[in-house]
């Protein structure tokens, strides 16, 4: 991992450009896509995060709605990590950014950007916002693989 | 388990009646007493973090709402329950309320039985039968035996596939007596229809098992267990509770809502819990709670059912002038008449000497058809009452006829 | 008004922040601190008269009962009604809630219409909503002028026949706009309707006199008014009380039943209050009274109206990163946002620095789509904020950006 | 007045009695009679007072239901004192027994044996039981005053 990535000027400006400039910002209309509506009960948080799960491969992530620079961020960190993946590979580094999240040991080099949210646990009322994209990711992965079985 | 010590725990004990007397507090079943760590717990809210709960924002906003969550997970345990079965109310009245009107009143069809029974508290009865008439349902009174009891047999003589609702309490209030949950649960549900618990008297004197009783509500004050007033738990099996209505609606339960008449509601138990909760007395009861579970549940239910005997037995043995309407049930409670002196002027009589029991009907107002008295007298005992408040009693009761019980007018 | 000897009084204005700093508390409209004489109050019902109330059988359930009865005649004096028009209750919430199923749930008939406005708290809205839905009436929406104010004008436009409630905030949350409830009054009788006023925001700013408004209906917390959490109070004109049907039924508010179904139900207020009640609380929300009326209402509304212009004068002439919303309103909140910075992140950053403000959609979710933004930030101040507090949130704010926002969590 | 009347043991005596052995204790079926449902709402007090009364004249008293001694007794002794007294006379009585029952002055003359309730305000809470058939009786004198405008 490079060292870079210890330095907190730099975790800040990720989080910051993901927050202005957040990627896969758009919602896809096309019926391949799934869908969930996340609304947090504790805060103003409201997004709608899509993927289009195929054979076991996540194709896209896409997210939308009102929300906080934390959510935003790390929601747009999140798409841009699990397009790609195999479900395999999205639910190990879902795991690893929970366990970081909950102060646990976790694989930094699973994570790339997504360790700038290292410290969110410091604001322990924050971490929803730092999570609430991923849970969304995390139950259209379900599904995906419910509708397998 | 040792009294004198618990005792200290207590400042209420440290009371004094006008006359100068200790007091000897016998109305238990009324409210109970407050350790001095449900006061601390109470106090401690509105000194170090007197805010808001449900929301994070600021630092002590996170502090209460972890704090007032935990209280919820204390419960869960305290009722062995999942978290999200245990919704804060504001006492048993309400959760009896809201199951009365959110969950019967969404389901009952005309014709539906509801099956409850004379012994009830009103809190446990009036609901019942006022979403009856709404619905063009029927109440049915399961009866008493001899003993004010309601047995499983009983009830599966009343069960048809009518019944869709079994209101009754785990303890009824004016006998104390015992009733077999789990099996009638096992019976209701075997018949199609759920069982609702008033346990208002139960949760405070002995174990109470959710998952063991298998009951679908539960509902119970936290001013019975040595908490604060104006709380309380309603317990639901969690199918249930996202089956129900909720009775009011405001800010807190909702997640989202527009102009077009759309809600979308929180998920149970915060459905239920609009507005501004009881926050300090959730934090109250919920270091009762913590307070009863080191005595022990079994340890209490033990010491006060050793103390009802004692009592019982001097009553019987030392005193010709009562009449003991429960003397053969298992209970913490005595419900008893002075001969020839009406309730309500004994009470008088007992409380210028220092003691408190409660008179009259108790709320239970039909029980008295099956007592055959107006009114009776009702002692309820806690585990911080001593056999030296007995004999107290005993000497008190030794004194009172239709012409002492005037003393306290002259 | 001596604000320094006034926050003596408050043991919250003791404590300080993770990191140190002294708190500043500015969500008073969330809920408010308590002085050491309503922690007193509450502590006293502990530990000298813990018994329940609204039973006389022995010494201490009649001085509860007593001490409840003069929290009333307390309620009573502090809003000019008589005693017998106070119901005591868990909070603004119930209030609401038990006008629209009682009265509105009583009387409504289809094709009638509630007027209400978009500027209305959820537990002013919602149950209204649900109430209009079950009996096929119609909610209408007050337009709100551009600074999100209620006028007696567009009031008059909404009238017709088939107004039969209006219903609306005397101060609204999120503005703190004071509403002209007097007049609004005089229409709605005028067109033969009856107005409910959420009292919520305004029975702790300023002088609240039910004879002077003339309203019908009115609910406010003793938890906003530096009482307990988990009381309130709703006002209703007596006539009114007597036709609306209570919510909640069950120990104590009956006076007599029997098995057929026949309920004798007390006399309101009484009718309103089954169940064993908040005690400490209410005994908590008449120590509070008994304070703000000895600091003077008028001396408070003028103090922190005062406050509040100081710190808007400064925010506009100090500050180029705020957007304020309610600039021309008079009120004791400053609805704002940081430029480029999510509201809950500027909270999550004011926080850090001691500073406790309400981010997000304050309950009155509708409202944004008039303000244009989906969240704001809420600094609501109260008589014992003081200017060092507002100077010092001013440099906060002057530190706070898109970048500096992030340093909470690093 | 009587000295006796200052004996308390007298005055208990007078309470015993009335309250043993009521006094005009049944109610009539006649229509003339009308009728008061006193239900005490913070005791179990439930009483029927009957009066008949004919040309501002009180001709019967009569009252029945389930109530403690003190009561039965104030409500026995209050029926004695009003029966044939006008109205006016009854309600200067009426006027002085609550006068005592508040512990202000009072015409002891006027209330004969109801002075026995003199001390009835020792025990605040049970003032209600003292004065609830009077209460009643009060209440259909309003009524009489009333049908005769
Ligand atoms: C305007 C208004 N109405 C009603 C309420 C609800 O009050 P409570 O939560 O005490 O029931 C509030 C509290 O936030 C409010 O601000
Ligand atoms: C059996 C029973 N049920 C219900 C209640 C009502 O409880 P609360 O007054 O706390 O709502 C009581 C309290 O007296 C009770 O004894």
């Amino acid at each position: 991992m490079s060292s870079m990535m210890n330095d907190p000027m730099i975790l800040r400006q990720i989080i910051m450009d993901h927050g202005q400039n957040p990627r896969n910002h758009e919602l896809s209309k096309d019926p391949e896509y799934k869908e969930k509506h996340m609304a947090s009960d504790s805060c103003i948080d409201d997004i709608h995060v899509q993927a289009k799960i195929k054979d076991g491969k996540i194709d896209d992530v896409r997210f939308d709605g009102v929300a906080c620079t934390i959510s935003t961020s790390s929601t747009s960190i999140m798409s841009e990590l699990l397009i790609g993946k195999t479900i395999e590979e999205a639910r190990e580094i879902i795991k690893n950014y929970r366990a970081m999240i909950d102060e646990k040991p976790y694989d930094e080099d699973l994570l790339e950007e997504a360790i700038a949210f290292q410290n969110v646990g410091k604001q322990a009322n924050r971490i929803h916002c730092a999570t609430i994209g991923w849970d969304g990711m995390e139950a259209l992965i379900d599904e995906s693989e419910e509708n397998h079985d | 388990m040792d009294v004198k010590r618990i005792r200290e725990d207590f400042p209420m004990l440290k009371v004094k009646s006008k006359k100068g007397y200790d007091l000897i507090y016998f109305d238990n079943a009324a409210t109970a007493f407050k350790p001095y760590s449900v006061i601390d717990a109470v106090t401690k809210y509105y000194t170090n973090y007197s805010v808001n709960a449900h929301r994070g924002d600021y630092e002590l906003g996170f502090t209460v709402d972890t704090l007032y969550e935990e209280a919820r997970e204390r419960v869960a345990k305290f009722i062995n329950c999942e978290k999200k079965e245990v919704v804060f109310t504001t006492g048993a009245s309400f959760g009896l309320n809201q199951v009365a009107y959110g969950y019967a009143g969404k389901h009952l069809q005309p014709g539906d039985v509801i099956l409850t029974d004379e012994a009830e508290h009103a809190s446990n009865y009036l609901p019942w039968m006022n979403i009856a008439e709404a619905k063009g349902a029927k109440l049915e009174f399961i009866p008493l035996d001899d003993n004010g009891m309601i047995t499983p047999e009983q009830v599966e003589k009343m069960m048809s596939n009518k019944v869709k609702i079994i209101a009754i309490a785990h303890v009824t209030n004016v006998l104390g007596a015992e009733i077999d949950i789990k099996e009638i649960s096992r019976i209701a549900h075997e018949h199609g229809a759920i069982i609702v618990v008033d346990g208002a008297q139960s949760a405070p004197h002995m174990k109470v098992d959710m998952k063991d009783l298998d009951c679908d509500f539960f509902a119970f004050s936290g001013h019975k267990l040595c908490g604060s007033t104006g709380v309380g738990v309603l317990y639901g099996k969690y199918e249930l509770l996202e089956d129900m209505e909720p009775m009011l609606l405001g800010g807190g339960s909702n997640a989202r809502y527009d102009m077009c008449g759309n809600i979308l509601m929180k998920n149970p138990p915060y459905k239920f819990e609009p507005g501004t909760p009881p926050i300090e007395a959730t934090l109250g009861m919920k270091a009762a709670i913590d307070y009863i579970d080191a005595i022990g549940m079994d340890t209490i239910y033990t010491y006060e059912h050793e103390l009802r005997d004692y009592m019982l037995k001097k009553m019987q043995s030392e005193l010709d002038n009562v009449e003991i309407y429960n003397a053969d049930v298992e209970s913490s409670i005595i419900t008893f008449n002075i001969k020839d002196v009406f309730s309500q002027d004994a009470a008088t009589y007992f409380s210028d000497k220092g003691i408190s029991l409660r008179s009259g009907q108790h709320c239970a107002k039909l029980l008295m058809d099956v007592l055959q008295t107006p009114s009776t007298l009702r002692a309820s005992l806690a585990f911080y009452n001593t056999k030296e408040e007995v004999d107290h009693f005993i000497e008190v009761c030794k004194s009172i006829n239709k012409e002492s019980m005037l003393d306290v007018f002259f």
